[in-house]
Formats: C-alpha cells, sequence, structure tokens
C-alpha cells in the first residue's frame, strides 16, 4: 500500500507548483493536474478504505512511533470511517474540479491551487490521531475556504459573506484551542487515544469546560444553531464547486471533529453521563431552524444552505441517539446528503451560468429550456425529503429504528427542505403558479463566475451532478456498501480497539454484515414524506388560488420576518449569538452531568 | 521574577480592555505594537525565546505594520475617488 | 438588532461563558507547576536523537513536523487569499498603469542622504542577522520562521529610505512568489524524499552530524532553511499586495 | 489566586476580544479585536507550560537533565503565532476590498445579506 502521507502530501505539493507557475501554465494544463491529483486521492483513500476495513493500522510521521505509553509524535490512524470520509471529500472535489474545468472564473490562477489545499486540509483532518494536529487541519481547511469565499471581489456582497465567514470560523478555532489547552495542562498529552486514556472516565469541571470548548468550536463549522449564521452568508457567495464542497463535507466535518473526540478523548463520560444528550437536543433544534429558514428563502443558493443547516442538524441528531444505537445510519444519511446536495448544488450552478441568476422569482419559468436540469433538481429534492431508493431514506430509517419519536422531527425537516427545493422546482422549471414573493434576499443577484460568453452547457457542467444523483441511488441498493459502513461505524466508537491501534500499531477487524432490516414500514414512511413534500410543494406554489383559510404556504413562505431578521449579516451579531451558544452548550453540559 | 510577570500580565489585562474600548483604529494600531512589545517581553520573561523572536517580528512589527498599510491603502482610496469625482462606490447593490 | 440588544446578548454569554472557564481553570494545575510528561520526555531525548540543541526546533520541524507543514500552508493559502483579494481587476488596469512607469512614483520629499546610506547598511546587516537567525535555530532560539519575518522586513528599510524603486523591484517581482511557492513546495518534498528511502513521510534520512555544528541535526536545518525561504517570500508578497495600491496611487497624484 | 493568576488574565483577554468584536463600528476594529482574542491562547498556553525555576529548553548553554519549561507549549505557540498573523493578513484584504467596492468600513452597512 502507497503511504497515507500521500493523501496530504501530493495536493499539497502540487498545490504550490501550480501556485508558482500560475504565470506560465495554461488554464487547461492547471485544470487536468488538478483533477488528475484529485483524482490520485480518490483511488488512493477507496484503496485505504478497503484495506482499513479488514486491517486499522496506524502511521506515524518521522516514524516517531510511541515509546510505551508516551506517544512522541503525530500520527494518523487509518480506521475505515476515517478513510471513507477522505475518499467522499475527494470525489466531491474530483466532480468539483471537473465542473470548473476551463469556464469557472480562476481568479488569476490562484483557484485550483486553493481546492487542492482544502482537499487536503479535510484528507488530514479526518485522518489524524492528535489533538492539536486537528485543529491546525480546522484552520488550514477554514483558511483555504475564506480564500475561496473570496474568489468573486467585484461586488461588496461576497466579501460581507466571507468576513463573517471568516470571523466567526476564527473565534470557533479559537475556543477549540483553548480547549485542547485545558486538555494539555492535565494530562500532557495531545494524542487523543493517549488523552482518553488519561482521562478515563473523570468528568469534573475542567474536562465539561475543554468539553464545551471543543464541541462548540467545532458544531461553529457545523453550522448548529445558534452558530449557524455565517453558513447562509458563505455559501450565497461562494462560487458553485466551492459550495458543493461546503455544503457537502466541509460542514459535516465539523460534526466528525466533535464525534471523533467525543469518542476518543471523552469516551469515558459521554455515554455513562447522557452527555450525548446534548446533540440530541442541539440537533433537533437545529434540524427545525433550518427547515423554517429554508422553506422562507428565495435565494437557490441560500435554500439549498438553509437545507443544509437542517440536515446537519439531523446528522447531530443522529449522532446524539447513534451513541448508544450505532452510527450506519448516520454514516448512510451522511453519504446520502453529500451526494443529492453537491448535485443539487450543481443544478444551481447550470442556472447561474445560463441564466445568470439563481433567485426564484426572477427565473420563474425560465427553466422549462433545460429539461435534464430540470429532472436533476426534482430528482435532489426528492432525495431531500428522503423518497424511497435514495441512500438518505436508508440512513434516516436505520436512526430512527431505533427512537422512533426522533422519525416526527426528520419528517418535518425533510418534508419542508424537500418540498422547499420542489416548489422551487415547480416555479422555475414548469413555470406553475406566481413567481413568489419578492424579498430582499432574492434581490441578492449572484454575480456571473463562468467565462463563457454563448452560456451553452457543455457536458462537464452535466456530468458531476449526474454522477452525484446515481450514486445517492446506486449506493443505497449496494450490500457491500451497507455492510462496510456497517463496521466502520462499529469501529468508530471502540475507543479501546482505537487505543490499541495508536500503541500497537495496528488491530485486525472482523468483517460484520449488516443486520437484516424490514423493509416494508421505512419504505411507506418514505412514500409518505415523498408525496408530503411534493404536495407541500404544489400546495405552495398554488396557494394563493385557493380560499383564504387555506393560504398558510404564505406564511411560511413570506412572512417570518421576525425570525429571518436574526440573519442580520453584522459580525457582531453573530460572535454575540456565539458566545450565548458556548455559554449555552456549558450550562447543558454542567447540567447534564451534575 | 515572578513579580514582574504578574505585574506584566496585569499591564497585558489593562491593555486589552484599552485596545478594545478605543474607537479609533490609528491609536487602535499604535496600542496594538504596544501590546505586541508587550508580550514579547513576556515571552523572554517565561523562557520562551523563540516564541519571543517571531512575536517581535510577527504581532509587534508585521502585524502592525499591515494594518497601517491596510489603513493607507483604505485612504488613498477615499482621497483619490475624492479628488477624481468618481461615482461612489456601488452603494446602491444594498438593498435595504 | 441595535447596538444596544446586541450588547444585552452578549453580556448575558459573557457572564456564562466567564463562568464557564472559570470553572475550568479551577482544576488547572497551579501556575509554575507544568506536570509533563510529554514535553520533559521530548526535552531529554531531542539532543540525543536528534542531535538538536534547541528542543523547540526539534519539535517544530520534526517530532511534530507534521504540523509545521500544515501550518506553512496556512500561510501559504492565506497569502493565495490575499493575492486573490486584491488581485488588480480589468478595471483598474488605469490606475495600476502608474506602476508600470517607476519614475512617476518617486517620493516628495528626500530623506538626507546620511539616512538613505545608513539605512542601506541597516538593510545589509538585517538580511546577514536574519540568514543567521534562520540557520541556527537548531542550536539557539530562532529558526526558518523568525529569520525569514526579518529578512522580509529589511527590505522595508528600503521604503523607509525612499528608495521606492529598489524597494518595488525586490518585491514585486514574479520570482518571489516562485520563491514562497518553492520553499512550501520543498517542505513537502522533504517529506516524501523519506518515502523514497522506505521510511515514513517526514523521517531524518540525512546524517545528523556532531551536535552544535551549523549543519548537525539532519532535516531540522534543512527544513528550517526552506521555511526561511517560504516565509521571507510570503511576507514580502503580502505587504507588496497592500502597498502596490498605495504607490500606484501616490505615483498617480503627484503625475 | 496567584495560583491561578495567568489563567485568569487569559479568560479575561478572551472576553475582552470577544467584547471588542461585539462592540465593533469599524471592520479593521474588529480584526484588531481578534487579535486581541488570539492573544488569550498565548497567555493559556505560556502558562500552563510554565515551570518555577525551569530554564529555557535549550541546551547550548546548559546541561541535559537540568529543569527546563515545557517546550511542547511554545512549538504550539509558533503555530498559533503564524496562525494570528495568516488570518489578519486574509481579513484585512477583505476589509480593504470592500471598502473599495462598497465604500464602507462599518458593520452596519455590511448587511447585503439580511434575512
Amino acid at each position: 500500500m502507497p503511504s497515507p502521507a500521500l493523501l496530504v502530501a501530493i495536493p499539497l505539493t502540487v498545490a504550490a507548483l501550480l501556485s508558482g507557475l500560475r504565470r506560465l501554465l495554461p488554464r487547461r494544463c492547471a485544470d487536468l493536474l488538478s483533477i488528475l491529483t484529485a483524482l490520485g486521492n480518490l483511488v488512493l483513500a477507496s484503496l485505504w478504505t478497503l484495506h482499513a476495513l479488514h486491517r486499522t493500522q496506524a502511521y506515524w510521521f518521522g516514524n516517531w512511533y510511541p515509546r510505551g505509553s508516551m506517544v512522541l509524535g503525530i500520527g494518523f490512524v487509518m480506521g475505515p470511517a476515517g478513510c471513507g470520509l477522505a475518499t467522499l471529500a475527494a470525489l466531491l472535489t474530483t466532480l468539483a474540479l471537473l465542473y470548473s474545468w476551463r469556464d469557472l472564473d480562476s481568479g488569476g490562477g490562484h483557484y485550483h491551487p486553493l481546492m487542492l489545499i482544502f482537499l487536503a486540509a479535510m484528507s488530514g483532518f479526518v485522518l489524524t490521531a492528535d489533538l492539536f494536529n486537528l485543529f491546525v487541519f480546522f484552520e488550514l481547511m477554514s483558511v483555504a475556504a475564506f480564500a475561496l469565499c473570496g474568489l468573486k471581489t467585484r461586488e461588496p456582497a461576497p466579501l460581507a459573506g466571507a468576513f463573517n465567514f471568516a470571523v466567526t470560523n476564527t473565534v470557533a478555532a479559537f475556543l477549540v484551542l483553548t480547549g485542547i489547552a485545558l486538555l494539555y495542562a492535565v494530562t500532557g498529552a495531545l494524542n487523543l487515544a493517549q488523552i482518553g486514556q488519561e482521562l478515563g472516565g473523570r468528568h469534573d469541571r475542567l474536562v465539561l469546560a475543554a468539553f464545551t470548548f471543543l464541541i462548540t468550536g467545532f458544531l461553529v463549522k457545523a453550522a448548529a444553531f445558534p452558530f449557524h449564521f455565517w453558513l447562509p452568508d458563505a455559501h450565497a457567495v461562494a462560487p458553485t464547486p466551492v459550495c458543493v464542497l461546503f455544503s457537502g463535507i466541509m460542514v459535516q466535518l465539523g460534526l466528525f471533529g466533535a464525534m471523533r473526540v467525543s469518542a476518543t478523548i471523552f469516551h469515558g463520560s459521554l455515554a455513562p453521563t447522557g452527555l450525548h444528550d446534548l446533540f440530541v437536543v442541539s440537533g433537533a433544534v437545529t434540524a427545525v431552524w433550518g427547515a423554517m429558514m429554508c422553506f422562507a428563502e428565495h435565494h437557490l443558493k441560500r435554500l439549498l444552505a438553509f437545507s443544509t443547516v437542517s440536515h446537519t442538524g439531523l446528522m447531530t441528531l443522529a449522532f446524539g441517539l447513534g451513541v448508544r444505537n450505532g452510527l450506519t445510519g448516520l454514516f448512510l444519511y451522511l453519504t446520502g446528503h453529500a451526494l443529492v446536495k453537491a448535485g443539487l448544488f450543481f443544478a444551481a450552478g447550470i442556472l447561474l451560468h445560463r441564466f445568470r441568476s439563481v433567485s426564484e422569482p426572477a427565473l420563474h419559468g425560465r427553466g422549462k429550456i433545460l429539461p435534464w436540469t430540470c429532472m436533476l433538481w426534482f430528482l435532489g429534492g426528492l432525495g431531500l425529503a428522503g423518497a424511497p431508493a435514495f441512500l438518505l431514506a436508508s440512513g434516516e430509517a436505520r436512526i430512527t429504528g431505533a427512537a422512533p419519536w426522533a422519525e416526527t422531527v426528520f419528517l418535518l425537516a425533510g418534508v419542508v427542505t424537500g418540498a422547499a427545493v420542489l416548489r422551487a422546482g415547480l416555479r422555475i422549471f414548469l413555470g406553475l403558479g406566481d413567481a413568489g414573493p419578492v424579498d430582499r434576499s432574492s434581490q441578492v443577484d449572484e454575480l456571473p463566475e463562468t467565462t463563457d460568453a454563448a452560456h451553452t452547457i457543455h457536458w462537464h457542467l452535466y456530468l458531476p451532478a449526474c454522477i452525484c444523483m446515481g450514486g445517492a441511488v446506486v449506493l443505497s441498493f449496494w450490500a457491500a456498501f451497507t455492510n462496510g459502513v456497517f463496521s466502520a461505524s462499529r469501529g468508530f466508537l471502540d475507543f479501546p480497539a482505537y487505543a490499541h491501534v495508536v500503541y500497537s500499531g495496528a488491530i485486525l477487524l472482523p468483517q460484520r454484515i449488516a443486520p437484516s432490516f424490514s423493509h416494508t414500514a421505512p419504505l411507506l414512511q418514505a412514500l409518505v414524506r415523498a408525496l408530503l413534500a411534493l404536495g407541500l410543494a404544489f400546495w405552495a406554489v398554488v396557494h394563493l388560488r385557493l380560499p383564504r383559510w387555506l393560504r398558510w404556504p404564505s406564511h411560511l413562505e413570506g412572512s417570518m420576518r421576525p425570525i429571518r431578521a436574526l440573519q442580520s449579516g453584522h459580525p457582531g451579531d453573530y460572535v454575540a449569538w456565539l458566545t450565548v451558544g458556548c455559554a449555552t452548550v456549558g450550562a447543558a453540559a454542567f447540567w447534564l452531568v451534575r | 521574577m515572578m513579580i514582574l510577570g504578574v505585574g506584566l500580565l496585569a499591564l497585558i489585562g489593562v491593555s486589552a480592555l484599552v485596545i478594545v474600548r478605543t474607537d479609533d483604529v490609528t491609536n487602535q494600531l499604535l496600542g496594538l505594537s504596544f501590546y505586541g512589545l508587550l508580550f514579547a517581553l513576556m515571552f523572554f520573561l517565561f523562557q520562551a525565546p523563540d516564541v519571543a523572536l517571531s512575536q517581535i517580528t510577527v504581532g509587534a512589527i508585521a502585524l502592525p505594520l499591515m494594518i497601517m498599510l491596510a489603513i493607507t491603502r483604505m485612504k488613498y482610496h477615499s482621497e483619490s475617488t475624492h479628488q477624481n469625482k468618481a461615482a461612489p462606490p456601488a452603494r446602491e447593490a444594498r438593498h435595504d | 438588532m441595535t447596538e444596544r440588544h446586541r450588547l444585552l446578548l452578549f453580556l448575558a454569554g459573557a457572564c456564562g461563558l466567564a463562568v464557564l472557564y472559570l470553572a475550568g481553570i479551577r482544576n488547572l494545575p497551579p501556575w509554575g507547576q507544568y506536570r509533563g510528561p510529554y514535553g520533559d520526555v521530548i526535552a531529554q531525548l531531542a539532543v540525543f536523537q536528534r542531535h538538536a540543541t534547541d528542543t523547540v526546533n526539534a519539535i517544530t520541524y520534526d517530532y511534530r513536523g507534521f504540523d509545521t507543514l500544515g501550518e506553512e500552508f496556512i500561510l501559504f493559502s492565506a497569502v493565495t487569499g490575499v493575492m486573490l483579494l486584491l488581485r488588480p481587476e480589468d478595471g483598474q488596469t488605469s490606475r495600476a498603469g502608474g506602476e508600470k512607469n517607476p519614475a512617476s512614483f518617486r517620493d516628495r520629499a528626500a530623506l538626507s542622504e546620511t539616512v538613505q546610506v545608513l539605512a542601506s547598511g541597516v538593510f545589509g546587516f538585517s538580511v546577514l542577522f536574519g540568514v543567521y537567525i534562520g540557520t541556527h535555530g537548531q542550536l539557539t532560539p530562532g529558526g526558518g520562521f523568525q529569520g525569514g519575518v526579518i529578512i522580509a522586513a529589511a527590505p522595508m528599510l528600503l521604503y523607509i529610505a525612499e528608495n521606492t524603486e529598489a524597494f518595488r523591484r525586490i518585491v514585486s517581482h514574479p520570482v518571489t512568489e516562485a520563491l514562497e511557492a518553492a520553499g512550501a513546495a520543498a517542505y513537502a518534498l522533504i517529506g516524501l524524499a523519506a518515502l523514497a528511502c522506505g521510511a515514513p513521510f517526514l523521517t531524518n534520512v540525512l546524517p545528523l552530524g556532531r551536535t552544535g555544528d551549523v549543519l548537525s541535526s539532519g532535516t531540522i536545518a534543512l527544513i528550517s532553511a526552506c521555511v526561511g525561504v517560504e516565509v521571507a517570500a510570503a511576507f514580502l508578497l503580502l505587504i507588496w499586495e497592500y502597498l502596490r495600491e498605495i504607490l500606484a496611487r501616490a505615483g498617480n497624484a503627484e503625475a | 489566586m496567584l495560583a491561578h493568576y495567568p489563567y485568569f488574565i487569559a479568560a479575561w483577554v478572551f472576553l475582552c476580544g470577544l467584547y471588542g468584536i461585539v462592540r465593533s463600528r469599524h471592520l479593521v476594529h474588529t480584526v484588531i479585536s481578534l487579535a486581541i482574542l488570539q492573544t488569550s491562547t498565548y497567555i493559556l498556553l505560556l502558562a500552563i507550560g510554565f515551570r518555577k525555576g525551569g530554564y529555557a529548553p535549550i541546551f547550548a548553554d546548559i546541561h541535559p537533565g537540568v529543569v527546563t519549561v515545557d517546550p511542547v507549549v511554545q512549538a504550539l505557540m509558533l503555530t498559533d503565532v503564524v496562525v494570528e498573523a495568516t488570518v489578519v493578513a486574509l481579513l484585512l484584504a477583505m476589509v480593504v476590498k470592500a471598502y473599495e467596492k462598497g465604500g464602507t468600513t462599518s458593520p452596519d452597512d455590511l448587511r447585503y445579506m439580511r434575512g
């Protein structure tokens, strides 16, 4: 097997080379070189995933393997969950780079290096077994993301979005660092396994404070309520392929960071004390909030961004439940969501490329000439709602199978976000009903990001979206994939096995077959969700022709002024909310442990 | 030496508040430079010469310099747009 | 939200955060009683294992060298981001045109010649000092990062001495950009060289030399040098990106 | 009290930084406040690795075996210093550009994305 260090080192080296030669290299070369690099990462990461399913092993940089119980250097633990996410990150980056082929404005040649650095940071983040290294990759990911946000600098709005994104996420990074410092002071270690062993089941005030700082920091990235304000601002301004990476994987990696530290450092204090209920509550609130805001939005990218808030909330909820019931459903859901959301963003990008707008009222009826995009968009909307045959539906069934009450939250969030996407589809592609309310956010028009003057839609714009949608369906019927995810999720929460890998170098994993699953009830539920979403979308589109007492969607769609005013675009507001949120998480943690 | 350290830390605490309470950015910049020097001093005092060196070069010089250049650039921008009677930058992009 | 509401909201949050923070630090070991073991173990091992007397640099460039690789690329992405954000746009070419004619931005009041000569002398001295700091990192406080920033500060003296033309020639050259990329790539390539030798990434594959020599400690000194090149170029680029517009406008105002 | 004195200062500086960002009326002020917030982590890390009577962990002029302060936190702080400089540089570039494009330096006028 090639060294796992290549997953980080090769993209970084190529990024430096591309940046150094940016004046000399023609655009095609930069495109080709970066796609090949991302593709190389994809191949290597999938090889490692297959390998890790049988044998999880550690890799020590500089050959500084642990001496006795003392970890000297930084290591990767090549577990199946981490490797799988690295594969997903590489896949999305490859597709995003394919989408940007030739036409996307590359900002003077800076776009490709930044995308590759972003990929390297994500790969390092999911694999590292060192707490401070986790912070370094968190920050590298953030800085590359801030820079990518500023690709379109011709208007002040993108800069405002990027600024808010940068300020909130930097504060989050310092919260994480504070948590790291507290843990280092009491354990004298930075390796996740070593800290976990030193702490054991200890959960005194210091551990709880460190827990709060770390989890808050990562939840800011994961856009949990009330830390989510930066996300729609950043998504509305980033170019389409960057949005794909933000929504598809970066936000979820924030949650993954929280999961990683919970499963290792706090393994002894999480499930026994009920601290994981924190994730349940935070996830449920975020899911509902995101869904409401999503339905009220008429700027397509912001609409999709709020749906990401909602779905990441569902994943947070799934993690809270999964600490006791297993994480198979969560990982299936995460993969399905990444693919569907990426496909939707690609479709929105096609609209932006063709019509120079992503505003729902402005596009009313104009999408009729794009039947393929229409199909992709509706598939995406149904996928988000958790329609049958999509990976999200099978993930959801496994999550809610153990906790039926959670089905209510999933139903609400899935149906409302799916309906919002479908509503936009009905208006744009079929020209049904009225154009929809014209509000402020729908008037902030997107800047064109492509340089092709003819607005023709080439194969490289369609192909990524088709691959994403196809993948979200195909994977749900592939039994080997489900079994692999099942083994990976069992391994993820197994702290003794993790520590064994760190101290002894490797561990053999037993092959597990996912328990068989009755499909009739979940299938019915999924069908009901899809129909409900479609129904709500139709209702919203035609409600103005109905009698007055049936015009509820107006309230959902346009009149949530006081709530929407919270999304103020003011960095001070966002940081004030962050402070309150951090204090609340802390209070909840102390209250849960008591 | 401990007493010196305690005094220095107190000074840092006070200057932090003063700097964030200062509204004029140029004054704030001067404060930040001084604040960076305090940190360099503290790093020397607490046996961290490596960090002290990078703090002097980055925190007390490079960082304030960058901020100063940014402020100057903005000042030049407003002066030249004023002189050229150029149309004020895209205000109409706002939708309040 | 009005400013008042925002401050009230923050005040509520800040009280909670303060209580949380204080609760956390109450259980910390008292100040001045670091308990180890990580730092102590490395402090004991580094001189023997790596022949480097400055343990901080041994950690930065070797034991935790992978962190530093990430850190260098944080700097690299930030510089790329700044260049991306501040790049001259199509509409700005007329203004940036002043740049192409260096004679147009000689500053108005010339300093006395003494100051100019002195500054040029100090310029040479600071470059020398930066190189010294950068190459002795494994022995004494300093290292590539600190040395790099000092070297980057030297051309600023030329600017202060009003030799803007020399300053511009040093800083704005595409070579600076290429050097920055080369420094960053070299770090990753040194790590990959270990892979080519069959050892894990970033393992030292060079002879360690005699403890206390400038050329001792193998890859630590080499990586430190690469970092120095990258950091010096990166800070020059950062400063130049802000300064370019100022110089162009100053030139235009005079013309 | 004195045993935890630097940690209190770190908490204080952290809150000061947050306060600065919240009350900020100028974007450069926001950036500087963020830099102040960052310095809280320096104090925390430095205080954690400090040892009374310990020497700097540089064995050029002391013998191995002498009590030193923790070198690891110093390496972490070096990374921290770089992170601060880079984030500030990037944020300043955004501020400068936002000013050149939108003619404003006040966060109150940044609300293009409301609602």
